[in-house]
């Protein structure tokens, strides 16, 4: 983060033509700034004085001209004691160098005897709040910890899928093509209902297809159930209004292994 | 004291606490019976939800412990989760797409295809509810299979997943055109969006 | 949602959420004004102050905060075993001043004032949270650049740094007497400057 550069805020320092009266020359109102603003004269950006300076006299040339003559002396004074601070040597303390750190110290002075003159009332007002205990956050509930919460467009997906096998051919591999599905084999689904058939004498048809957690595999058990009833190998019954299989038979020796996809 | 001052006292040792707080530390500190502070605990506590405050007392057997009202569970989240998880990443996207086009699958299925190692995007597509597992293949080593679930279909406003475009048939010389095609359409994508990032 | 509910839901917020919550936050959530959770909250804490509850709540600026009562410090201290807030030293309270009234400051211009090195002090108001570093000053050696924090309004009993007790004129005899003299010699230097430039 970098500090903005200081701005004065000449408004409250000088509010009439009678306040003026004050200031003896620009040095007073060198150290008035310097004790309003906290600012060090050698890191003043001489543009900036000057812009805020030239604002603030057209400011005044509107209501009062001999405030802003005293303006465009205290202004140019300023920019006249910068320049001397930079262009004297870093080894050589000018007099201007004397002068500005017995300010310093003067104005440091000024604001220590201030800030002590306050501690005790803060140290007063602290009383109670020092007393004052906060709390542990709260765990948040999790109801919706992880969800998903924004909306796709389904083409993103078809976009996303061909940049993965558009990656794919640049690395050398042979041409694009669909990769198969994972497909539920009749034969396997056969073999898987007669185990649970064995273990259970009858099976409502409905769980059968329950279980299934693709439209693959429904469609597998589906053709699986015809197969083994032709077989002779189960067989389908209503029972109270639902249909349940039950194991009949063995299932066929030789079961010709038939794939499908959807 | 009195009683409302033992409420406040009460009310402030368990708001200061957070955690639950046995009544009989309480009773000790204010030189009362359990009994008392259990009393004064549940005058503060109907106090409470007949005002229909934003906070609870709970009784926990012996402990006490102040916690937020559930009824304004949503606000509390709502004001105080840091930020919204963050949109899906491409990768994200490119395992999202064949769990959806290929579902159901194995994750050694999703690495094949990309050709990469998936397992990290596939955990965020399972914390984020856009994937779940539904069950083991029935091969060597049993593998979990993942395919899309309710929220995936929200996500993409649709109803079925039969309303996904349409992939071309896999073979064909049709579907190598189209293919070819698809790929010069994301390799455009590609460049607009690099471009787009560049600026 | 009625006013009562609001100042419930604030309540529940604030309670959940423990640290200072920004008003606007909650408003956002309920979908009013930022003024209205402000005045909402205005009422929650005068309930909490004049039916002398154990809770307190507390604003900062825009942000707002659950804390317990100040008159019940002992017994939270006793029940919960926590170790007694200490107070502010001397040197704490001088260096917490500066940083208030001249902020934001680097610790040079702490020690400059102070005319003493003041980083243990502001060490241990960084620790206790009162005080905390905003960025870096654009010099050479970008010296770290501090501000008083949420925590430090709160333990002022303020809810803004204008508050504050004004900062008294100091300006002694001496100093305006060593203004008078350094006037003369600026004078001077100004006098022997012309005559150069017109030489």
């Amino acid at each position: 983060m970098k500090m903005k550069n200081p701005t004065f805020h000449l408004e409250g320092i000088v509010k009439s033509s009678d306040e003026m009266q004050d200031f003896t020359g620009p040095l007073t109102l060198i150290l008035m700034l310097l004790s309003k603003n906290k600012i060090e004269i050698r890191d003043l950006k001489i543009s900036e004085i000057l812009d805020q300076y030239l604002e603030h006299i057209s400011k005044m040339q509107e209501m009062d001209l001999d405030i802003a003559s005293e303006f465009v002396q205290m202004a140019s004074h300023l920019v006249y004691i910068k320049t001397r601070t930079l262009l004297s040597g870093d080894e050589e303390v000018s007099e201007l160098e004397e002068l500005m750190s017995s300010l310093e110290q003067i104005r440091c002075h000024d604001a220590y005897m201030s800030i002590k003159a306050v501690t005790e009332e803060l140290s007063r007002m602290s009383q109670q709040g020092l007393l004052m205990f906060s709390k542990e956050p709260e765990p948040l509930k999790t109801f919706d910890s992880g969800e998903y919460r924004y909306s796709h467009q389904p083409q993103e997906l078809i976009n996303a899928l061909f940049s993965v096998f558009s990656k794919n051919t640049s690395s050398g591999q042979e041409t694009p093509s669909m990769p198969k599905r994972i497909i539920y084999g009749v034969r396997q689904k056969s073999s898987q209902l007669i185990e649970l058939l064995r273990n259970s004498s009858s099976i409502p048809l409905r769980e059968l297809y329950e279980i299934s957690r693709s439209r693959s595999e429904l469609i597998a058990t589906f053709i699986s159930v015809l197969e083994l009833c032709s077989h002779g190998s189960i067989s389908l019954y209503s029972n109270g209004g639902e249909m349940s299989v039950t194991l009949i038979g063995e299932p066929p020796e030789d079961f010709t292994e038939e794939t499908f996809s959807e | 004291m009195d009683n409302k001052e033992i409420e406040s006292a009460i009310e402030a040792i368990l708001f200061a606490a957070g955690e639950p707080i046995p009544a009989s530390r309480i009773a000790l500190v204010l030189g009362i019976s359990d009994d008392e502070v259990h009393e004064c605990a549940k005058k503060l506590s109907d106090e409470y939800s007949f005002n229909r405050r934003g906070i609870r007392l709970a009784r926990m057997g012996d402990s006490l412990q102040l916690c937020s009202a559930p009824e304004f569970s949503q606000e509390i989240v709502r004001a105080l989760e840091r930020r919204k998880p963050p949109r899906l990443s491409q990768p994200a996207l490119e395992v999202l797409s064949i769990c959806a086009y290929f579902q159901p699958v194995t994750r050694a299925y999703v690495d094949q295809i990309r050709g990469v190692d998936s397992s990290y995007t596939m955990g965020v597509l399972l914390e984020r509810g856009l994937i779940e597992a539904c069950g083991k293949l029935d091969v060597t080593g049993r593998p979990s299979i993942y395919r899309t679930t309710e929220l995936f279909l929200r996500t993409m406003g649709i109803s079925d997943l039969s309303e996904l475009p349409k992939l071309p048939e896999a073979g064909s010389d049709e579907s190598r055109e189209q293919l070819g095609s698809l790929l010069e359409a994301v390799k455009a994508e590609e460049i607009k969006q690099m471009s787009i990032e560049e600026n």
